[in-house]
């Protein structure tokens, strides 16, 4: 075991080593970030926007020493501790690790704040506090709102006293009241789903199962299409079949049973096939970020040297 | 009216449409060979509805036969210009204009539209018709019909289980393995984890996966084994104490229920499958129970349950992720399965009763789709026109 | 009190609810209950909040193994935390410049939006594209064709996969009339059809099913919590 | 190809040796055994080369797969290309950034069409993390390459609002409700592109981008189901493609199915509107089907190879 961490070690330190020396040593280089400083709001402060390196060096090759795009030192940082994170989680394919670990917590502690914050400025400002005290709002954080939206709503009261009641649990005593809210979402939720998914699911699939068992199209036959509307039939109602709980599946019921679990087969074989073509999409676009966005070993939007070699002429 | 329309140079996307529309016609009346307008337009407020429809009815024109349509405009009475509403095919007399504002009076005008686009003189209505607001809204009465008869027929047999009926259910193998699964992970010594999906207390499918937490809860309490309950919503994690507490208290063990073994990790996905996927190499539950709503994470787990060893059961109504589990899980309550399993767990007749009360809906279901189709198809062989409204009116009005 | 009253709660909600679909004038009524439920779950991020930090310094306090990630957790929580809610670096917005706070929390360039774009974003990505090594990983081990079922699942899955890239266009193009006037008749046989009529039929009737299901399913389950037979959320006395 | 070999010597010199532990595991262990008790590890390895050494090669070379569109691609691409000018769109890109590998090329393609054809283009999430995807679709294509579009006047972005598909059934009877301001916070009242805009319905086509919920599923029921004239098409991601097919044509007449329906979809666009020579941004989903077309060949061969193992072992039992 400490043989192979002495192993891993070192493999790592190779990299490493690999890693700074095409940095600080090559002339491609890697893991920089440039930015484009844009004055706002009359020259007040400086909004910087992503660049690219062959935008910089083009810009370099105009007016040397301008300032409009430079290297950005924060941002370089950030690359290079997006890489290492995504590094990290994919060490967990090889076992739980302490990298992973620290990745893992710091996705956990980032994550959990992310989306408080969303919640606060999202939702608890516009939807809450801006319904009740609008004038608060709009003297604060939203001075755009106005018009018939500036209103007070009254109604929402009632969501503030629900949300103390929920905030009750927090206190030493009768955590039971957070009960009521709960109790209100649920109730809320089971009579709009129940709604919902029977005027919404329902019937429409109902609905779009109606089809004539033999399709003539301009007064001619068209088998095709036909034995596909028997097919679709047919399968729903077998699949049906298979939901019964009344009827042990035997004889009749089994068989057709039998069928209905195997359209449901085809369908999760079909299911299975999409699946995997959109998670491969998802790894390819991870390790693009690694092969061109960080290690500058690819450039296929002409970021870096394919900008410079024809003069800027892809945008 | 082209004039006027023509002379306000409004942004509003449709006025500037009829503008656009307008504006070709003008050649054509100018040359005066539009075809016969229409006549007689009446407008007046669509009946039973959420008071945003006005029903119109006019006299079709005597071109009729030789007409591409009747154009309908409409504009309320603060606003200048007419826009366009839609275009009619010929042959049509009356039209619903939807949408409309409550608080307006609305005016309407229909043109005669002839071959190449040439209109013929409008005819309008003159007093403005403000849509009125029913306290029924009619559009959605036979779903009402069907509400009440599936609710019904659950509610029925419910009552009637609770009067003694004897049920017969068939089995579902996942169901079974629960119990051995909490037992399994007792005498190894280590926990079962219980996943209830990652959406919140919003989602239909968290709350029936709570419904099962508390069967898999009081077998755990029963046989003392660890149960964790990590979840992605804190207020998923609320219910899910009230539940575990309710659960052991029915057990007879409430001194047993510690509601630090209920947790909230984080709202996003992927910090929570993180987690949970540490968690489960770490502490190598030998138990695990997917209930509820799931998406990518499924696999993700599934996987990592599978590498620790672990007894895998999963139960979700999401169509995309039934494959994997199915693929790496044990055993798999599919779609009306998992809505059907705290039912089965708890035995307790009006909750078997309500199982009978769905079979009696899909029964509803394989009969309406049996006619239907039936009927579909005497229509395409027969061309049978009562057939055919007969069909349309189950199709367009009954189940809509 | 404790008991009695969320399960007036729970019952009144819903059936309000499903009344109120019906009539026009509190047909929005379902919307209002939603945008209640997320502010109430706004609220409860509070709740979750200050349950993660609790769980993890009790463990950091306990030195439990591995406190010192929980650390990890508590620091990266806060710093977000604080960053997002002060707006730290963020500039107001170009239109309102005298309101300090105008600005929006995950402006480019803000503290909060180089947490989102080097740490959130980076860590979920990875995270969501292990998935390609374990759907690798379940097709070598899981999916073995033991019976009809799993074999037609297996041959489905195969067929989509061939015929949504450019090696199954490949594997059957000469499926076509120019080649022998009798393939007119099987251009259906081509990969790249036979995906679109596995989905558009099986995988439409199969889908149908599931969903007219779900829906009962899901009807009963309603109709048990409104009833007050499912009461399982309302803890002990 | 071999040019690439040569050029590359080192990457290929990384993946030999990486595989020489497999290989002398086959040849020590024998194949059956070292099949039936192969690490996952391996297979791991195995999938990252046949992701990774395509893009790299892609990458370096430029070449790409030729495409033919579907009809379903092909029907997405009408719906948008019958649009006249000055027509309204309404682009609900709901997906965030681990969807993007699959929704971000549509999504890009999207708005180059409509672009293209000069719509108004109305952006909007249900997604609290869509308005970073939004910024960038826009910056991508808008800011980059269509200069003379003035937002306020040819496009607007709404911004996000939470309450999932409660925020559809409102907006589509009344878009003001709920959104009062953009999501630059400017009151709806001084963009001029939303005079007379008062809900939903009044757009021509809704494109919507969808990576899960709330998504095409709530945009159907809750927008198309309610109110029939209004058109949906929606670029999906894998897992969710095979779920939209029931609503397929009545209610969704356009579905781009994955990083396929991508390609396929940019193929259309690029054909029609970008000549011979486009920019590398906008064939983002034909280069990423080469390591689509590799890993699917992967994972049918790990299916394969797995029951040929399990038939051999099946029948030495029966005997």
């Amino acid at each position: 075991m400490r043989r192979e961490n002495a192993v891993w070690i070192a493999l790592l330190l190779v990299g490493a080593a690999a890693l700074l020396w095409r940095s600080a040593f090559t002339t491609e280089g890697m893991g920089r970030e440039y930015v484009r400083a844009v004055p706002v709001a009359n020259g007040q402060w400086t909004q910087y926007d992503p660049a690219t390196y062959s935008d910089y060096q083009r810009a370099e090759a105009a007016a040397p020493g301008q300032a409009e795009y430079q290297f950005s030192l924060p941002r370089t940082l950030g690359l290079w501790l997006a890489a290492f994170f995504t590094l990290a989680i994919f060490s967990f394919l090889f076992g739980d690790n302490p990298i992973y670990k620290v990745a893992e917590a710091v996705l956990v502690g980032v994550s959990a704040a992310y989306w408080m914050v969303i919640g606060f400025w999202d939702v608890l400002v516009p939807n809450l506090v801006g319904k009740i005290w609008p004038a608060v709002v709009q003297a604060w954080a939203m001075p755009g709102l106005s018009g018939p939206e500036a209103e007070p709503s009254p109604s929402y009261i009632v969501a503030l006293v629900l949300s103390v009641m929920l905030l009750w649990r927090l206190a030493p005593k009768g955590g039971w009241i957070a009960r009521w809210p709960l109790a209100f979402i649920i109730g809320t939720t089971a009579g709009l789903r129940l709604i919902g998914f029977l005027h919404g699911d329902f019937l429409v699939q109902i609905r779009n199962t109606i089809l004539p068992l033999a399709v003539i199209e301009g007064g001619v036959f068209d088998p095709w299409a036909s034995v596909q509307n028997v097919l679709i039939v047919v399968s729903v109602l077998c699949c049906l079949v298979y939901f019964f709980f009344s009827f042990e599946h035997k004889g009749v019921v089994g068989a057709t049973a039998k069928v209905g679990i195997w359209i449901l087969m085809i369908t999760f074989g079909a299911a299975f096939g999409y699946t995997v073509m959109g998670r491969i999409a998802l790894l390819a676009i991870r390790l693009e970020f690694l092969l061109d966005d960080w290690l500058w070993l690819i450039d296929p939007t002409g970021r870096r040297m394919a900008a410079l070699l024809t003069g800027g002429g892809l945008g | 009216m082209s004039s006027s329309s023509k002379g306000k140079g409004s942004t509003k996307p449709w006025i500037a449409a009829a503008v656009a529309c307008a504006a070709f016609l003008v050649p054509a009346l100018a040359a005066g060979q539009g075809p016969a307008p229409p006549s007689n337009l009446t407008a007046s407020d669509h009946p039973w509805d959420n008071g945003t429809r006005i029903d119109l009815q006019w006299s079709p024109s005597a071109d009729d036969a030789s007409l591409l349509g009747y154009m309908v405009r409409r504009r309320t009475t603060t606003e200048d210009a007419f826009s366009v509403v839609e275009i009619v095919p010929a042959g049509t007399s009356a039209f619903t204009v939807s949408n409309l504002n409550r608080e307006a009076g609305h005016l309407f005008q229909v043109t005669a539209l002839g071959a190449n686009n040439v209109e013929s003189t409008p005819v309008a209505t003159t007093a403005p018709v403000v849509p009125t607001m029913e306290w029924f809204d009619g559009t959605r009465l036979w779903f009402l019909f069907t509400l009440i008869l599936l609710c019904g027929v659950v509610i029925a047999f419910i009552v009637l289980a609770r009067r003694g009926k004897p049920l017969t259910l068939r089995r579902i193998a996942g169901l079974e393995a629960i119990d051995d699964a909490v037992g399994r992970a007792t005498e190894m010594g280590r926990p079962c984890l219980f996943i209830p999906g990652i959406l919140d207390m919003s989602d239909i499918q968290t709350i029936a996966g709570l419904t099962i937490l508390s069967r898999v809860a009081k077998t755990a309490a029963e046989y003392d084994a660890k149960l964790e309950v990590p979840t992605s919503r804190s207020l998923v994690m609320t219910a899910a104490r009230e539940t575990m507490q309710t659960a052991y208290l029915a057990a007879g063990r409430p001194e047993a229920y510690n509601p630090d073994s209920i947790y909230y990790v984080t709202d996003e996905q992927f910090g929570y499958v993180a987690y949970v996927q540490g968690v489960m190499v770490r502490e190598k539950p030998a138990a695990c129970f997917y209930m509820g709503s799931f998406f990518a994470e499924a696999l993700l787990l599934a996987e990592t349950g599978n590498l620790v060893g672990a007894i895998q059961i999963a139960g979700t109504a999401q169509p995309a992720q039934l494959p994997f589990f199915v693929a790496a899980c044990d055993y798999t309550l599919i779609g009306e399965e998992f809505f059907a399993a705290s039912a089965y767990l708890s035995g307790e007749p009006d909750q078997l009763g309500s199982l009978k009360g769905q079979d009696v809906g899909k029964l509803l279901v394989a009969a309406g789709i049996i006619l239907g189709v039936l009927g579909a198809t005497v229509v395409a062989l027969t061309g049978s026109t009562f057939i055919e409204s007969l069909v349309n009116f189950f199709t367009g009005t009954m189940l809509t | 009190m404790k008991r009695t009253v969320p399960l007036l709660i729970t019952s009144a909600g819903g059936f309000v609810l499903i009344v109120a679909y019906f009539i026009p004038f509190t047909q929005n009524w379902g919307e209002l209950a939603a945008i209640w439920f997320d502010i109430l779950a706004a609220v409860a991020f509070i709740l979750g909040g200050g349950n993660l930090l609790k769980t993890h310094l009790k463990r950091m306090s306990d030195r439990v193994r591995g406190w010192g990630y929980s650390g990890i957790v508590v620091v990266s929580f806060l710093v977000t935390l604080f960053v997002g809610l002060a707006k730290v670096g963020v500039n107001p917005s170009p239109q309102f410049t005298d309101f300090a706070w105008s600005g929006q929390y995950r402006q480019m360039g803000g503290a909060f939006w180089y947490l989102f774009q080097y740490a959130f974003t980076p860590l979920t990505a990875t995270m969501f594209s292990l998935l390609a090594f374990y759907i690798a990983s379940a097709a070598f081990r899981a999916f073995r064709a033991k019976n009809l079922e799993a074999s037609l699942l297996l041959g489905t899955a195969f067929i989509i996969l061939l015929g949504r890239t450019f090696a199954g266009v490949a594997l059957t193009s000469w499926i076509d009339p120019a080649v022998w006037d009798g393939f007119a008749y099987f251009t259906g046989l081509r990969l790249e059809n036979l995906t679109v009529y596995i989905m558009s039929v099986f995988n439409t009737a199969g889908n149908r099913a599931i969903m007219i299901g779900i829906a009962l399913g899901i009807i009963s389950t309603s109709l048990k919590i409104l009833l007050g037979i499912d009461r399982f959320y309302l803890g002990k006395d | 190809m071999i040019e690439f070999i040569v050029t590359q010597w080192w990457l290929v010199a990384i993946v030999i040796a990486s595989l020489i532990p497999l290989a002398m595991r086959f040849v020590s262990g024998g194949l059956l055994e070292t099949l039936r008790t192969l690490d996952r590890r391996w297979i791991f390895l195995l999938l990252l080369w046949s992701v990774l050494i395509p893009i790299y090669f892609i990458g370096v070379t430029g070449r790409t797969f030729p495409e033919v569109p579907s009809v379903l691609a092909r029907a997405t691409f009408d719906e948008i290309d019958r649009l006249s000018p000055g027509d309204s769109v309404l682009m609900a890109f709901d997906y965030d950034p681990a969807s993007e590998g699959e929704l971000g090329p549509m999504a890009t393609a999207f708005v180059r069409h409509a672009a293209e054809k000069k719509l108004k283009m109305y952006f909007m999430t249900l997604w609290p993390i869509g308005p970073q995807m939004i910024d960038s679709t826009i910056a991508k294509v808008i800011t980059a390459d269509f200069p003379e579009l003035a937002y306020g006047r040819d496009y607007v972005n709404l911004g996000y609002k939470s309450g999932y598909e409660a925020v559809i059934k409102v907006i589509v009877t009344n878009l003001r409700e709920l959104y009062t301001t953009d999501s630059r916070g400017t009151g709806v009242q001084e963009i001029p592109m939303m005079e007379g805009i008062t809900n939903i319905q009044q757009m021509k086509l809704i494109v919507n981008v969808s990576a899960g919920y709330p998504g095409t599923k709530e945009w159907v029921q809750y927008a198309v189901t309610p109110f029939p004239q209004v058109r949906l098409v929606a670029g999906a991601t894998g897992v969710q493609a095979p779920l939209l097919y029931p609503y397929v044509p009545r209610q969704l007449p356009g579905l781009l199915g994955a990083i396929k329906g991508a390609a396929e979809y940019e193929k259309l666009v690029v054909d029609a509107y970008l000549g011979a020579n486009p920019h590398p941004k906008y064939l983002e989903a034909l280069r990423r089907m080469g390591p689509q077309l590799v890993a699917h060949l992967l994972i049918i061969a790990l299916i394969v190879v797995a029951n040929v193992v399990f038939v051999i072992d099946s029948r030495g039992k029966k005997r």
